[in-house]
């Protein structure tokens, strides 16, 4: 399972990716994971503004993830 | 049709042009655009520019297939730049083609409207106070919302 | 600012967007038009343009230094194909600067409604039943309107 | 004096550039020769669309010529 971050998040986090193994099973337990690491990344994860995408489809709410998931965090957008 | 590109290198707007050009016979119009990083009077030493590669993509050929739908577009063409970009240096060219002018230039217009307000990009300015993380300006989101307004009336 | 050229000889798209856009750092928008005369599915074999060398030009600076005055605009092109030209071949380039987007989307928008409906040029295309003289379509006199209505809102 | 014409006054007179030698003294006269020559060509030139240019200024009604004046006479225009 990987987890990227983007754009101010890699700020607060100090990094832009790494992997979870064993995985963890649903959305909600991978934010929590994050923020027991690191509280500062948990509530940057946690402003309604921030988006979760799943295998590169954003997803609203709680959902399970698959032992291979891709996870993305993505900030608000800056546009192009 | 529409093919979007993103890459860290440069690239030559008239080469791009010359490329999108070549060969049509059907279309009267072609409408380019080239968003250039502007220096702000030596402010601004770079813009950073980050993309989820594969997502970014998919999301732009949404908005360019929406805009040849739309405006009964032959074709559109995306290149914009990620990575580290000078002062100076074209950071996004669009390029559209259509029968006549009116729909070519509205179908590159829309296209940069929704590039700037709701492509996902993340954006850090260098400058001389520091590097700071840019959200689209309340201008972008007026120009994109000018489109709901139009459909609307059509 | 801005410059008119007219000529017989035919031009590159690309190469005078690349003259137009390198070198300006000040300018974040670039926008280019490019008419090309379409081959109507085969029923066109030419068209044939004629200026009044001087006073077409003349005409047209008006109008570029019009476009420049009333969008900002950091500088405009035109140029002009007169003589013979052949279907898929670029007959008029319009390429404008300016600081945003929508200064230069509207300079090239309003310069080129104004070349289709007021410029000096007599136009003959050359078709299976005969060449035949053409005037500005209804459409182009509608589209040049649309900035009198504009003006009155601003 | 030469007297230039465009776009399909071109065809209706089967020439494009004349010089008049001795010159015309005003714009009327000269309508009134073209005429004298040519009736089809004085019908086109009497259209209230065609536009006449004296040294490349458009002028409305008569006006006097100068001996090395270039006259113009333009229809409606195509556009480009």
């Amino acid at each position: 399972m990987r987890v990227l971050l983007f754009g101010p998040l890699r700020d607060i986090a100090g990094w832009r990716e790494r992997s979870f193994d064993p995985p963890l099973l649903t959305l909600s337990a991978l934010r929590a994971r994050l923020t027991s690491e690191d509280e500062a990344l948990g509530e940057a994860l946690r402003a309604p503004a921030v988006q979760a995408a799943v295998d590169k489809v954003v997803v609203r709410g709680d959902c399970a993830l698959a032992p291979g998931a891709e996870i993305a965090f993505l900030p608000p957008m800056s546009g192009g | 049709m529409s093919e979007v590109r993103l890459q860290d290198a440069p690239f030559d707007p008239g080469a791009l042009l010359t490329g999108f050009t070549t060969g049509r016979r059907a279309s009267g119009a072609i409408v380019s655009f080239i968003g250039m990083v502007r220096d702000e009077g030596g402010s601004v030493s770079a813009l950073e520019l980050d993309a989820y590669p594969g997502f970014t993509e998919t999301a732009i050929a949404g908005m360019a297939d929406e805009a040849v739908g739309r405006f009964s577009l032959h074709d559109a063409l995306v290149v914009h730049r990620t990575g580290l970009i000078q002062p100076g240096e074209p950071i996004v060219f669009v390029a559209t083609a259509a029968a006549h002018r009116r729909e070519a230039f509205e179908g590159a217009d829309f296209l940069m409207d929704f590039l700037k307000s709701r492509a996902p990009f993340w954006k850090k300015s260098h400058e001389a106070g520091g590097p700071r993380w840019i959200e689209p300006s309340a201008r972008d989101y007026e120009d994109a919302a000018r489109w709901d307004a139009l459909k609307d009336n059509r």
